[in-house]
Order: structure tokens, then C-alpha cells, then sequence
């Protein structure tokens, strides 16, 4: 790791450590935005940092933007760094207007369609996009849509604190949430008006099949952050609480669990930092196989780890006051955003079988 | 050499309790619209229920008990549990309370509580962990002093589920000198019978769980008098009124229908005509839940006999637990979706439901560990 | 269980314990057929128990005999027990000779297909049997065919000691040999000539459905004793081994494991006899499903506690030396014959979803 | 809060290892009749690798290496074994027993064997384990008593993998005084090399394993005579010197490539468009192996830097034992079949040979709970 990349970390990990409080958790999941958190974030200037510097930009590598999503999943920071990150992207990359609010970005599910058409010097927009992270208290909206010609990218204005149902940037807005408290909500466009400066074709290579592969990929990257601070949560559980006159952690039957939790951690840190390194090199497609099992295998360690992580805990671990919930109802409900694991894995499967069997280990020894 | 370590010998369930299965489904089919709801506690639902003579029902009749088999009862509560049946009134008393007064109270004790748990009119908690004693009761802190017509305790309960609602609390605790802060691991064990609505000395607080529902509570008892009449059972006999519990708790069908809905849920995605991979990941957990249901109504049988099976619990309620964590596991590699709690569609959130609940099922009824210790113990290891 | 039959496990019990040595078994392994156990079981008249009492048996109940196959699974008896229970009910019940030598039944397997064609007052057979049990070492094979107008059964002499690759009963023979070592011998017909009194349509409902399904059921009963043995050996040994100073069986992780594969061990025994008890119940449908659910679970069982058994055995439970390998080459041989785990899980599967998410529950509770 | 317990820092290959791995995909293709048969001892084939200085490549010239990169030999390794190429005549040498004689080895030593193990004419097995001390090597029994000129050594080694066919034995046994027949848990371990074809007193006696193969041996020492020049390290050392063997021994990817063409087959059998199911099977074991492959290269990282990661290993050897055993139990599920030795059908006939190899995986190079143990070691816990 390089000596910036690891004083970044060590920056924003103080800083997160700071401001990522149980309360500042509650109340995000009460529904309060924590603004002094972000603009703490803001400040650093990592949100945008990857876009080029006369984009107001730092033109930061990738890998380092999603080593900090590593540090903000472990402290379970309750703001749209990720979302705020592709936005930034793909709309810089696009030529619109971005924003140093809080941003989110979509459509995040296979399933969605957004469409433009043509009116007049305008456009209009039309579809459904789910469960879009933070939609309602986001600054910027940016999504993709099928244009006349291909896909182009919307950026819309948005509507923050708008968290009830009913309307958020032009949008019918139903607020839902994951099984974390975070905000996903859905928008339903049926025909807005939208400026002709707000939507401009795609640049090549920067579209919804790279937010939804990046997506996942931030996701996986979130989740290797939030089992190593599930693992430091239950390792220290284990050593101060006792049970039979001495601390659960040593007795055999925890630490093999233990052991265990923490192989899923280090596999997931590995798989994540693949996918990582994945990004830059320009190929597409061996990009996404690589993201493809990142949030595969993260996304197996997240199930095997969680249960042990719980079952070190005991009833304590159930309850909403103790911290290991900030920790596992992400690692459940990101698991299965920007695709779950099943998805993810018929992709590489999928992909190797493509390629045939005698082709396996050429393709797992690539690079 | 012996070869069977545990015996799950096999019943055929009576005549009687297959005529009583009709009754209970067309009970449940007129009252649909209690089912599947989360509100589990609904003490009308448990009225009619005792009407029905279905609360304490192996109970001596001369006690407000119906003196049917245990088998019936199996039939009864396996049919409320599938159907996911507003249970949580009567559910402790008719379980655990109820056969525990019957078998270690006093006659006077028999004569009101029975009667009344019988009629769906009193609810009973266990008050058991503390915060520093959750599998080791040993730990346990509560201590109670005799004192004038009865008995002074202080101190404070963990996880009482239910607590905040209930009528009665069966307490454990140690005994202990007066002025006597801390008691020794060792101390005599006790139980109190303790009216929760009607005592001073009380603070019953909210422990909100990570689905932000509130089942569980912290109790705080600060100088609560217990009568000599509420004395549960023998001073320093709460250790084996306690263990004779488990047996009951930990092999019933509750310990594998938890999350019974799910697997409904699971066969309807799959459709009339699953490709063979969902047939056989689903195949498979029906055959799980098809044999630990034959294992539960074994011990059903054993526990008619009057033997007490705990070995044999364990051995169920260790699988019955791993089948249900198992399930949302097993149902999101098959029908991926992304969880939701509040989602129309029924599989989505009992999928965020169970996912959400499943780390509670290997707590309840003692922890994976302690439950493979007395496995290990019932196979000659330790 | 009845007093009778608790006399007649017993006595079995002590027959195998008697002759199942583990000299036995490597002889049988090597191909001399066990003739002194197969006299000795075959006095009992167990083999060929079922029959009418005028055709030689005891009217025994089928749940009597397949309890004694769990006993013969426990001492991994190598013989064709339970395949000579079948080809006696088969071709008792065409009205076919029988005999009292081992007997083999088939096919086995269901992509196999036998045919009979009329040839003057005899028949031609043709096709192939796969895999047959013990089929060079029989005294009779029994196989069920197509016939012009159905099912019939074939009884065919054998010739017993024909190990090698060449003739047997008039077939080309392929021998085979499952992971235990056990014979599975392929016969190939190409229009044998079968005189008219070996062949017989079967009875009505002892079919070839009916045998596989039996030899399936047979098949999980036997891994229900194997699996019974298999954790007799393993406890016995944790008591005995000493590392570190201590026996293993103090060690909790150990304690752990083995509580799990006990958990394994009882819910086959459990299963098993669920699908003992179907086979009373007239109702071949719900007989198939029982017995799937039977071969599904023991099978899994079979998987999870062969791996704990080797685990706590460490490198000694591998060599052909010592005795547990007798029961996990078995297990492991076992439960894919008459189909395996996925296949029977499968058919449970069907089963339950051709009923409907709302048949579930009377499925499981119906009877 | 550190967060990460250990440290698996991504590396990327050096040009000359890409360059490598062409070179050695050649001489694999030029040596196919030798790949993927049961003949794993092949001399033959170690003396070819030797001539293009693949064994012992990382060692420093003088001692008959090549100074290569670890990573260069982590390419070729995993090259080899994913052709399942015959390695088993220098395996060992080249892994384990060349470098621990270049750290503790005399210089008579390290002029002696270094040199012939890289020219493809010793070959090494391992005497480590006994009858009575498997994970346990303070249980070893087999002792060593200083006489003129030498050691005599006396008792019996267990499983000592290709005894029957080495050239050496590293043996690890204790010190004692003369006429002593036992000795105690803390003696001094002390290892000697010893020539197992040109020594009195050693009887190598078969141990079949239950695929009906000979791997293992039991060899008994009967006043076994070891000349000082062949004492290895230092009297009392024998502990420290076998776990600098560890990190070697435990993290390459000879942990999760032992059943790789089980892999390549289920690839196979699942055709060029398997469904949905199939397809997810196949990507979650493809996302384990390639998990596994970076960890064990970042250790090669590790080790190339002088750093001993032994619970970075631990965690690599468990993680990889675990997917490995998994792959016979998931190829059954998704392409059932009648597991079957002399099978023609090589997919039957290397699901027979999976099933039964898997039991080995999790005894070999530290069974389960040791690395766990470890692992639980390098977090705190114990």
C-alpha cells in the first residue's frame, strides 16, 4: 500500500470513528440525516475524488476510493459514500452537473427500465427505479435511462428530507428501507420533464452495467469492512464476558468458531481486494468476472461469519442496544443489493463454463 | 458393544389425537384471521382456546386439566405453531409452568394457579438469566433473604421475555444472609412464585431487540417481598425443579416450526413443477423437518411414560435449530430476492423476517455449545 | 418393538458379530465369498422371511427384515442380504422358483432397461443390467423386463463363483465393484434364450418400481447401522486416543463434533424406520415418498457424520487396517445405490410441490 | 481497534513469473503422457524438472539453487499440481527439507544435500509423526542416545509418507541418556538425516491406506546408528526447526489443488450453458479457489520477504481443506452419479477418488482443530 493511501485511511478511519456514534446510527435510522458526518466526508474531499481535478476532482485512483468504503463499513457509516462516488462518475463523465451534497445513483436493480424521450429541447423520463439508496434525502439524483440512441444519463435535482411518501425530484417516492434502517426508496417517473442539460449520452464504457458491477463491488467492499468489525466485536465480546467462571474465549468450542469467523473475514478482505484491482484494467469483462467473485465469496463469508458472530454473542447480541446489529444487518441486507450472492455466482460460473473446462485454469490464472 | 447411544423409538399417534387434529384445523380454519400475524400474544385467542379445554389439557382434571395424552397435545400444539397461532399468552404457563407447579408446588399453589392457567386467565414469564448468567445459572446474583412471613429479594433478571406483559413470574434466585450482597456460586438455588402486577419492588424495562420489536425485558428487584405462601418448591431445590423443564422446552415442535411459513413460502415459488435442483434443495429440507418431527413426537411418547428425555431433547432441538438457520440461507440461494421487512410480497418479508430472527433460535433452549456438552455427556465423553 | 423381534435382532446381532470379522471382510473384498456367514444367516431363514409359509418362509413382516438389515449394515456383512429378500418377494410372488442360495435382483439402476421378447414357448432377453449386487456370485438372479403385454420377471440360474470378466448366467459380465469393494457386476444380454417357466408377469404392485424403491429404502437402512457403527468406533476411539496428555474425547472440540454426528446417526435411525413403517401402509405413493425422504435424509446423515468420523480419527481411520473404513467405504457406496440423495431429494421435492405450498403441512402430518 | 487480525496484502506477479509460467505450460505440454496418471513418484520426470533448475530454484546458487523469486516457484508449483504432474520423488526435498537443511544445516551439510536435491538424485520423506503422537510431538517416543561418533536411535515412526521409496529421512526424535527407555514430554527434540538405504537397524514396513494404495509407512529404528556429520541443527533444537517448516508446508497451493481436476471435470459435465442453479454452484467454488489462490500468493509474498505468516497459513490450509472437501459433496449434488474407482468415465472414476482422498485433506499439515487452534492463537484467544 502506498504511504498517501494508508495516512487517507488512517485520516478518514479517525474521522468516521468520530463521528459514527451508536446515536448518530439511531438517529439515522430514525430517519435524521447525520450532516455533520458528511460534511466531515465532504471535507476530506473523498466523495468526488476520483473525478479528474478540473472537475473539482482529485483524480484518485479507484483502489483507494474503495479502501475507504472499507473503513466506512466497518464503523457502519450511515451516508451514501458509495452511491455518492458513481454518481459523481458517471455524471462527470457524462458532462452534467454535479453536486457536493449527498448523491445517489441508479437504477441499482437488473430488473428496472428507465426511458427518455424526446420533447422538444427537453426530455421526458418514464419507468420505475427501486429502492434507490437514499433517493429521498439525496442532493443529486443520477440515473440511467434508454435514450433513442443508447443510454444517457439524468441527473435530476433532488428533494433532501422529502423521507415521507409523495413526491421527491418530480418523482412519485415510496421510502422504504433495508433490514439496516438505510433508506431505499422507490421512484416512479411517469413522463417528468426533465432539461436538456440534464441528460447527456453515457461515456463509453461508463454505464449501467458498470454502476450495477461498481455497485456490487462497493457493497462487497462495505461488507469485508463490516466483518472485520464484526470479528474485532465478537473476539473482544468473547474476552470479557464469562461464563462458568471464566471467559467464553477460552473455551474450545468458541475459539474454533472464532477461527472460523475470522478465515470468512480474511477470505472476504482477499475477495474484495481482487475486485479491487480488478478495475483497473480495462477490461470489461474480466472486470466484472472479478467483481463477480468478490461479491460471491464476500457475500458467502458474510452469511457464515454473521451466524458465528451471533452465536458468540448470545441473547446480547440480539438486542438493539448492543453494537454487532450495526454490523450484521448490513453484512444481510448488502449482500443481496446490486445483486445477492446466487446472481453474482451464475455469473462466474456462467462465465467459466462459457469458456469450457479446459479453459478453467488459464482463466484463474490470468493476470 | 451398544450401538443405539440415544433411543427414538417409534409411536404411531392414537386414534384420539388424529380425530383431535380435525377439530384443531377446523378450530384455526373459523379464527383465520388471528393467524400469521405478528401479534402473538392475545389473551381472547387463548380464552377461546381454553374453552376448548386445549390449555393444560394433560393436566389432572381435580386441577382444571383435562387428563389427555401427551400425544394430543403434540397434535394440538403442532397445529397452532404450523398455523402461526397467537400462542404467546398461554404459551409458558401451559409449557413449563403449569407441569412445573403441578409437580413441585404446594397444594395450595395447585388449587389456584393450574386452575387458573387452564381458564386463559393468568400468563406466566420465567425470570432465570441475569446479565451475568445466561448458560451458567451458577452465576446467578438474585439472592433472597428470609424475612418475617416471607421473603426479601434483591437484584435483576435479563432476557424475561414477555415480562412486561405477564401476570406471574417464576423467580430464580439464591439464597442468602441478610446484608449479604454477593452469594457464592454454590448457594442454595429457589424459586419464587412471583405476582408481577401486584408487587412493589418491581422496575420492568424494555430490551428492544435488533428487529425493534420488544419481547425481552430487564427486570430490577429492589427489595420485592414474596410471601411464605409463594415459596416455589424446596429452599435450594431450584436447580432440579429447574432441569426438569428442559426436557419439555427443548423437543417440542416449537423447536423446528419457527420458521415453518418460510418453507410454505419456499414451495410456493418453486411452483407446481420445480427444475430438479430447487426440487432437491427443497426435498431435502422436507426431509429434514419430516424426520425431526417423527423424533419430536418420539420423546412425545417418552414423556407420556413419564421418562425424561433430555439427552434425546438436545439431540433434536441441536438439529431442529440448524434446520431452521438453515432455511433463509437455503431460500436465498434458491429465490434470490433482496429482504425486506415491510414488503407486500410475503416471501420478501418473511424472508427479512427470518433472516433477522434466525440468530435468536440457537440461543433459546440453551446455545449450540451447551446443548452439544449434554450430547457429548449422554455419548460417555464427559 | 414386539418381544420376537427384539429375540430375533438379538440373535442376528450375535450371528454377524460371530462372523463379520474383519478377515472376513478383507477375504470378501478380495472375492472368496463369505459361504460359512451365509449359511449361518441363512439358517435363521431370515433371507427368505417374507414368503408365505407355503412357499418355504414365515409370512414375516417386512418391518422385521429390514431391522435385521440395519443390524447386518452395523457389521457391514458382505452379502447380498437384502438383494435375496428382494429377488425372493419378486419372483415368489410371479410365482417363479426361488432359491435358497444368495440371490440378486435388478436392474438397479433406472436408466437401465431389460426387454423380453416370446421366442416358441420361451423367451429372449435382452438389454443390460448395470452394477448388479453380487451378480457373478448368485445362485439366482431375479430381473424384472418389459414383456409384450408389461412387467414380467425373469428368474435366471447363476453361477456362482464367476468373478472374472466373461459368462454368467448366459450374460456377457462385466465385473464391478463398488468404493467398499463390493461386487457390482454388469450383465449384458443380447437375446438370451430363457425357457418359459423363468419367466412370469409380476404380481400386481411388486414391480420394478417396487424394487427399486425397496432396495433404495433397503439401502438407507443399512447406512443406518453402518452410521450407528461408525460412531460406535469414533467414541470408542476418542475415549482410548491420548494427545496431549489427555484422551481426545476430553477435548471440547472433539465433544462438539461428535455430539453433531450422534445428532446425524439418530436422525438416520429415525428416518430409516419412517420408511420401514411405509411400507405397511398400502399406498405406494405415499410409500415413495416416505422412502425418499428415508434415503434423502440417511444419505445426508451418511455425508456429515463419515466426515466427523474420519476427523476425529485423524490419519489411523484411513488405512485398511483399521475397521472404520469398513463403514465409511460402505456409507459413501451406499448412498448412491438405487439412486442417490439428490435424485430421491428430488422426487421428495416434486412430490410436495405437485401438492401445493398449501398440502404441505397435511402432507407431513397425514397418518 | 486494528480490525484486521491478519494480513493478506494483495501482490502482483513479477513479469519473470508470467514469463515462467509460459515456459513450464510448455514443458507440461511436452511431458503429457505423464500428467494426471496414480504414478506420482517419477525420478524420471523430477531429473527433467532439474535440468531446467526447477528444483530448489529459489536457493542460493552456491548451494546448487537458481535465486529465484518465490514467486516464480509459486508459479511453477501451482502450474504443476494443476496438471497434476508427478512431483512426488523431489515434493518434499524441494519444499520442506532443501531449505530447513539451508538454515540449519552444517556446511558439510548444505554442500552435500542442497546440491543433489536440485540435480533431481535424493530424495527426502519426512519422520515425524508416531503411534502415539500425531498432533502431539511432544508425545514422541523415539530416542536418541549420544555413543562414540554418533547417536544410536531406537523406536518407530507412523506414517512417514514414500519411506518406502526416499533416500533420506529427516527424523525428529529426543535425547535421552543411555538406557533409558522412556523419556519425558520435555526432553530435548533434537532431528538427524538419515539414510534410509545404506543404514542397520531400520525396517520400513507398508501401511495401506483405504484406497487400497501405498503411501504410508510404519518404520521401526533398532539401535539405528547416526554419525555426528549427520546430527541436523542443534541438540534440543528440533522443536524450533520443525515449525520454521510450517508457514512452507501449509500455505502453498498444494492446500486447494489437490482435487482441482475434480473441477475441471464438474466444468465439463455442466456443458457451455448450465442452468441457473448449476451455474451458482460452480461460481461459488470458482470464487473460493480463486479467494484461496490470491491468500496463498500474498503468503508467497510474505515468505519472499523472510516473513514466517503462520497463521496466515493456518488460515489458508483450513479455509482450502474445507472447499476441498466440499467439492466431492457438491459434485454429488449437482451431477449425481455411482462413485465408481476403475470407472472408464473419468468424471465417475475421480468423484470415487475425491470421496475417498477427503478425509486425508484434514489430517495432513495439521488437522482441523490444531489450525483453528492457531488461528485462535493469532487472535487473542488463547
Amino acid at each position: 500500500m502506498r504511504d498517501e493511501t494508508r495516512m487517507l485511511l488512517d485520516s478518514v478511519g479517525r474521522l468516521f470513528e468520530d463521528h459514527c456514534t451508536k446515536e448518530v446510527a439511531d438517529r439515522a435510522e430514525a430517519g435524521i440525516f447525520p450532516d455533520a458526518l458528511w460534511r466531515a466526508v465532504s471535507e476530506t474531499g473523498v466523495p468526488l475524488a476520483a473525478l479528474p481535478e478540473s472537475a473539482g476532482g482529485a483524480d484518485a485512483e479507484w483502489s483507494d476510493l474503495f479502501a475507504v468504503l472499507r473503513v466506512a463499513g466497518r464503523f457502519a457509516a450511515p451516508i451514501p459514500l458509495a452511491e455518492t462516488m458513481l454518481a459523481a462518475w458517471v455524471a462527470s463523465s457524462a458532462g452534467l452537473q454535479i453536486s457536493e451534497q449527498p448523491m445517489t445513483v441508479g437504477p441499482v436493480r437488473l430488473g428496472d427500465r428507465l426511458t427518455l424521450e424526446r420533447d422538444g429541447n427537453g426530455w421526458r423520463l418514464s419507468g420505475r427505479a427501486s429502492r434507490l439508496p437514499w433517493a429521498a434525502q439525496a442532493g443529486r439524483i443520477v440515473l440511467l435511462a434508454d435514450g433513442p440512441d443508447g443510454e444517457m444519463a439524468v441527473a435530476l435535482e433532488g428533494t433532501p428530507g422529502s423521507s415521507a411518501r409523495g413526491q421527491a425530484a418530480g418523482a412519485e417516492l415510496t421510502p422504504g428501507r433495508n433490514m439496516a434502517g438505510e433508506p431505499r426508496d422507490t421512484l416512479d417517473f411517469a413522463g417528468l420533464r426533465v432539461a436538456g442539460d440534464a441528460v447527456a449520452a453515457v461515456a463509453r464504457g461508463i454505464d449501467r452495467a458498470a454502476v450495477y458491477r461498481r455497485g456490487a463491488l462497493a457493497r462487497a467492499v462495505l461488507m469485508a469492512g463490516a466483518l472485520e468489525r464484526a470479528l474485532d466485536t465478537a473476539v473482544t465480546y468473547a474476552g470479557e464476558r464469562k461464563q462458568f467462571g471464566r471467559p467464553i474465549a477460552k473455551f474450545q468450542a468458541v475459539q474454533q468458531q472464532l477461527a472460523v469467523m475470522a478465515g470468512q473475514v480474511a477470505a472476504a478482505g482477499a475477495a474484495a481486494d481482487a475486485g479491487i484491482e480488478a478495475m483497473s484494467r480495462d477490461d470489461p469483462a474480466m472486470e466484472e468476472f472479478l467483481i463477480a467473485i468478490a461479491k460471491t465469496r464476500v457475500g458467502d463469508a458474510a452469511t457464515i461469519a454473521s451466524e458465528i458472530a451471533h452465536q458468540v454473542h448470545g441473547a446480547i447480541g440480539f438486542t438493539k442496544e448492543y453494537s454487532l446489529q450495526l454490523s450484521t444487518r448490513r453484512l444481510w441486507s448488502w449482500r443481496d443489493e446490486f445483486g445477492g450472492d446466487a446472481e453474482w455466482a451464475a455469473r462466474v460460473g456462467a462465465f467459466v463454463c462459457a469458456r469450457g473446462a479446459d479453459a478453467l485454469w488459464p482463466t484463474l490464472t490470468d493476470g | 458393544m451398544t450401538f443405539q447411544a440415544f433411543h427414538f423409538d417409534p409411536v404411531e399417534l392414537p386414534p384420539v389425537a388424529r380425530e383431535l387434529r380435525k377439530e384443531v384445523r377446523a378450530f384455526l380454519d373459523e379464527n383465520r384471521a388471528s393467524l400469521g400475524t405478528r401479534r402473538d400474544y392475545d389473551q381472547a385467542f387463548s380464552r377461546k382456546m381454553a374453552e376448548r379445554g386445549w390449555i393444560g389439557m394433560t393436566w389432572p382434571k381435580q386441577y382444571g386439566g383435562h387428563e389427555r395424552t401427551a400425544f394430543e397435545r403434540y397434535v394440538l400444539i403442532e397445529e397452532l405453531l404450523a398455523a402461526g397461532a397467537p400462542v404467546g399468552f398461554h404459551w409458558t404457563a401451559d409449557r413449563q409452568s403449569g407441569p412445573n407447579i403441578l409437580r413441585f408446588g404446594t397444594e395450595e399453589q395447585k388449587q389456584f394457579f393450574p386452575p387458573r392457567i387452564a381458564r386463559g386467565d393468568l400468563s406466566f414469564c420465567i425470570g432465570m438469566s441475569e446479565p451475568d448468567s445466561g448458560s451458567d445459572l451458577a452465576g446467578t446474583r438474585t439472592r433472597a433473604v428470609k424475612v418475617d412471613g416471607g421473603f426479601r429479594v434483591n437484584g435483576s433478571k435479563l432476557w424475561t421475555s414477555n415480562a412486561h406483559r405477564a401476570d406471574y413470574m417464576i423467580l430464580f434466585c439464591k439464597m442468602a444472609e441478610a446484608g449479604q450482597e454477593e452469594v457464592d456460586r454454590h448457594a442454595g438455588a429457589t424459586q419464587f412464585l412471583v405476582d408481577l402486577k401486584n408487587s412493589p419492588g418491581i422496575e420492568i424495562r424494555p430490551v428492544i431487540n435488533l428487529l425493534g420489536e420488544h419481547h425481552f425485558n430487564q427486570i430490577f428487584l429492589t427489595d420485592l417481598f414474596v410471601p411464605d405462601n409463594r415459596l416455589f418448591g424446596e429452599v435450594g431445590n431450584g436447580w432440579r425443579q429447574v432441569s426438569s423443564e428442559l426436557a419439555f422446552e427443548r423437543s417440542g415442535p416449537d423447536r423446528f416450526l419457527v420458521l415453518f411459513k418460510l418453507l410454505v413460502e419456499m414451495v410456493r415459488m418453486a411452483g407446481p413443477n420445480p427444475d430438479r435442483a430447487t426440487a432437491a434443495a427443497l426435498g431435502r429440507l422436507v426431509s429434514q423437518l419430516a424426520t425431526l418431527r417423527r423424533m419430536s413426537l418420539s420423546i412425545a411418547g417418552m414423556l407420556q411414560e413419564g421418562l425424561q428425555p433430555l439427552t434425546e431433547a438436545a439431540v433434536t432441538k441441536d438439529l431442529g435449530t440448524r434446520y431452521e438457520q438453515d432455511l433463509p440461507v437455503i431460500a436465498r440461494s434458491l429465490f434470490p430476492a433482496e429482504p425486506e421487512l415491510e414488503a407486500v410480497d410475503t416471501y420478501v418479508s418473511m424472508l427479512a423476517r427470518s433472516t433477522m430472527n434466525a440468530p435468536r433460535l440457537s440461543i433459546q433452549g440453551g446455545t449450540r455449545e451447551i446443548l452439544r456438552g449434554i450430547i457429548a455427556r449422554g455419548l460417555g465423553l464427559r
